[in-house]
């Protein structure tokens, strides 16, 4: 077979993969939402969870490490702390918490405003929050000893459980997506397996004649894998716009929720190269239920 | 070489029937052949195995040198493709026009588009469908796609033309037609082997006659 | 027709319906699957939300006022204040929280304890948590405007940012919940009015038939009705298989995240009523794709 | 009153063929009619007016004293339920058994499943399909399968029975046989209008004469 000829085989498999479905237009939408539907759930559950990564790590990607002064320390205590973490290597990043911003702080904490206000004197010592360099538990583990030994330190705290709380809340939503997309992507092919099955045997007549006329498998199978290709990419479409949608929709709650923990938050919705990867997905998907259900379905009709 | 040849042929359906039963006929290149005999005599059953729809269980069936019983999948395809046939039950598509049933090989075989379109239009002319090539075969009478089976058959111009009942529900004129056509198809040299309850329509055209009967064949002789 | 005409019928279109979803186990299956996994995800959903209400109302489904002393007052105060509580009829209840309670109840909030441990002595005066009747805003800014006049109150706060944090949370699940159960129920009745359809055009030729043999609309309709909700009911039942396991499955690390909160918190399964609904509407859905892809398909399959 | 009556009948398909034009001819109760004509000459169309598969662009046709053209879904069902038809692609169903295929017609009727066996029965074992009873129609010959289509349309016993081509596939002797169950049936009171190719066929049976060419009626008379 030349070129000209494979390209024009392909061409009218296409053709008439695209007639068919634009035949049935109420149809072939119903299908697409289906498809669109069971891909813009997991799309959607991954685009808020990288939201949501994006906020976790702005918020403490790295732990912190506290230093909290002795109430009797004074300014030059301070200085000689200052100047001690300036220097050190593992420090990547320190801030100074005055006594007084620490008071105001705490009165923003739920109920305690009040019982700050009627305390006699602030009872707060001054403060440093550290970032460290390291990560690794053993580094944090030093670096806490070693700030415990400086002059006029009180108590070196290593801020954990935020990172604990926030570990096992991506850990459920990664949970939660991954299932979504697992099920759903079985449902996806399944539905795309039972649609080309069912495509398959109203089209039983054209098939067993066609293998009469002396058509190859090829010539045969080739209409139905642009049939489950064009559905998976009509789903893909209506998926992203779905994506679109529920980001719009959910803006508002979202980072009215946000603003009520004190964050600044703005949903962000899929990037285009999601977009387009959340496309060629579900033209792949498509693809492979036709694919499955061809195989299976397909060889059953011989002509008699 | 011949263009056919039954050896030995025997054909038992899984139900335990044994329709056809040590059938052994050879075919010339060019020749044409009637087939005749009771119904369920096992006329359809001998002519499904030429393009390989039923295999024999028993003895060989050889179509231009080649076992068909050992042809592989693609090698079946190809093999059809290069034979007319004309099925009893018809097999047209009744959700493509008339053209586009007769175009169907074409498109098969990769015809270039405008060869296959002047092609198509020469078959359907030849049967007198022209004027309905629009039209689906629901609105054709059952004549009319007893000639649409026959122009698809011959579309391809194939070297060996197999025909199962082509003149049935077709009246005594047009039946006439078509005998004439197949007999025309055969003065250029294509091998012609047609099963007819009426095998007197072919007489006037010098066909070998072969009879079956419950599977045997019982007569094979020219016809009178 | 006779009752026992009319029942013969009806068992004939239940039984041909049941034939042809037994004559196809794998694609039974994965329809199944499809509907399944659609009812599934807004049921599981529900589920949450219902476990979630559940613990929200346990934690504050009424609003509380906390009543702080002043730092001098002493044991008498106290109990002068708890006898007026307790004759109080806006009162449901109150709980006395001393001072040292207090104490290490903030030693528990993060990166607070070794401040807390650090202060020279007790800051917090001794408090009341009370649960009022009422729940309206003026009733609940009166009984606040009443407890502050109390002898040695300090201040009287009401809890209300974790309520509407809640009612945040809340929404948003809510939100997400009822967009997938529209959104899923839609998919449902599409995948069921598709398979319905494919399944007619697949019977096609026996509709044919069965209408040029005198068969009456409902004669030819009734098996598809049954098969639709057939399906439904196969449906149902692998989306309560699936809740059930994700309940499961889920189990672990919720119980994890809530123990972080300092909850003690275990996820229920779907109640038996609920499971028995959740079943009776997925035959519903089946039945109602069926319906519209029959009214919508039968009529074009005129005999010729 | 008659079992049938043409009046002023006319048929026009959407495409603007005219099938039948003008046509007028009535039936009496217990006749046996053949009607004939070449291909196309609008035979199946006239048959298929008479239950409503084609309604007449012009005229009435009524049947049993019914103008079936007035009649609502319901009552269409309920005329088609009462008459007996044999198609020409004669529309069996390739997923049933046989015996499904025969008994699908007295399901629709709501016999009782009893009776309604032992009644198949008895039609295929008139038409010599009784062992075949559990094949598939697909392992059946055309002409076994012309058979199943004559069962399925007697064996509702109906009063008026409509045969499009009953003989196409028959070999002649089937085709007497045929003829002489049509005579038996017509001779116990059952009104039978069969249209074929072949009318010397029915010739021996003192069947009257309805010839058609071009859709309109050129003979009527007693087959002589
Ligand atoms: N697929 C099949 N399975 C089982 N039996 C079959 C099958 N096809 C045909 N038969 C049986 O084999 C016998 C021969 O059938 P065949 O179709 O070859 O007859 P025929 O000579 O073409 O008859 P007709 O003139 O009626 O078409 C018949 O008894 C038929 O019932
Ligand atoms: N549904 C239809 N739409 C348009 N034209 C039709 C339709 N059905 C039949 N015709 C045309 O009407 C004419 C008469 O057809 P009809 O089937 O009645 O002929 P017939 O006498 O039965 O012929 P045959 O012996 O070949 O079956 C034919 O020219 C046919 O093409
Ligand atoms: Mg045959
Ligand atoms: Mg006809």
């Amino acid at each position: 077979m030349t070129i000209g000829n494979w390209l024009r085989q392909h061409g009218k498999a296409c053709g008439a993969a695209a007639r068919r479905i634009a035949g049935q237009p109420v149809n072939t939408l119903l299908s697409a939402l289906v498809v669109g539907i069971a891909l813009a759930l997991p799309a959607g559950g991954e685009m808020l969870l990288v939201n949501f990564l994006r906020l976790a790590q702005n918020v403490s990607a790295t732990p912190q490490l506290s230093i909290f002064l002795t109430l009797d320390a004074n300014k030059k205590d301070s200085q000689e702390i200052d100047a001690r973490l300036k220097r050190h290597v593992l420090v990547r990043d320190y801030r100074y918490v005055p006594r007084e911003e620490a008071r105001s702080r705490l009165k923003q904490t739920e109920g305690l405003a009040e019982v700050i206000d009627s305390l006699p004197r602030n009872p707060f010592p001054d403060a440093f929050v550290v970032t460290p360099k390291g990560e690794s538990p053993e580094q944090l583990e030093n670096l806490k000893l070693e700030f415990a030994n400086y002059p006029k330190v009180e108590h070196v705290q290593l801020d954990s459980l935020w990172v604990k709380r926030l570990d096992a809340l991506l850990r459920l939503g990664q949970m939660l997506v991954t299932g979504l997309a697992v099920l759903l992507g079985v449902a996806l092919v399944a539905v795309t397996f039972n649609t080309i099955r069912l495509q398959i045997l109203t089209q039983r007549a054209e098939v067993e004649v066609s293998r009469l006329l002396g058509a190859s498998d090829a010539f045969i199978r080739r209409p139905f894998f642009y049939f489950g290709a064009l559905q998976g990419l009509l789903g893909g479409v209506v998926a992203w716009v779905l994506v679109l949608a529920a980001a719009y929709a959910l803006a508002r709650p979202v980072s009215r929720l946000a603003s009520l923990y004190s964050f600044n938050f703005a949903l962000r919705p899929l990037p285009l190269a999601e977009s387009l990867f959340l496309i060629a997905f579900a033209v792949f998907l498509g693809w492979l239920g036709a694919w499955l259900s061809v195989s299976r379905h397909l060889r059953d009709i011989e002509p008699r | 070489m011949s263009a056919l040849r039954f050896d030995q042929v025997a054909k038992r359906y899984p139900g335990g029937i044994e329709a056809v039963s040590g059938v052994s006929f050879e075919v010339g290149k060019g020749e044409m052949v009637v087939l005749s005999g009771h119904s369920g005599a096992g006329k359809s059953t001998l002519l499904r195995m030429i393009p390989a729809i039923e295999r024999p269980t028993e003895g060989r069936v050889v179509v231009n040198g080649q076992d068909v019983g050992k042809l592989k999948r693609s090698g079946v395809a190809i093999l059809r493709r290069n034979l007319g046939v004309i099925f009893q039950d018809r097999k047209l598509l009744f959700d493509r026009t008339v053209f586009d049933n007769v175009m169907l090989p074409l498109a098969i075989a990769g015809f270039a588009p405008r060869e296959a379109a002047r092609r198509v239009r020469a078959a359907l002319d030849k049967v007198g469908l022209l004027e309905r090539e629009k039209a689906y075969p629901i609105a054709l009478s059952g004549g009319e796609q007893q000639r649409l089976a026959i122009a698809r058959a011959v579309v391809n111009r194939p070297s060996l033309l197999i025909a199962d009942e082509p003149t049935a529900h077709l009246d005594p004129a047009y039946a006439h037609d078509i005998a004439q056509m197949f007999r025309s198809f055969n003065g250029v040299g294509v091998t012609v082997i047609v099963a007819t309850p009426d095998e007197a329509l072919f007489a006037p055209y010098g066909a070998r006659r072969i009879v079956l009967d419950h599977g045997r064949l019982v007569t094979e002789e020219a016809v009178p």
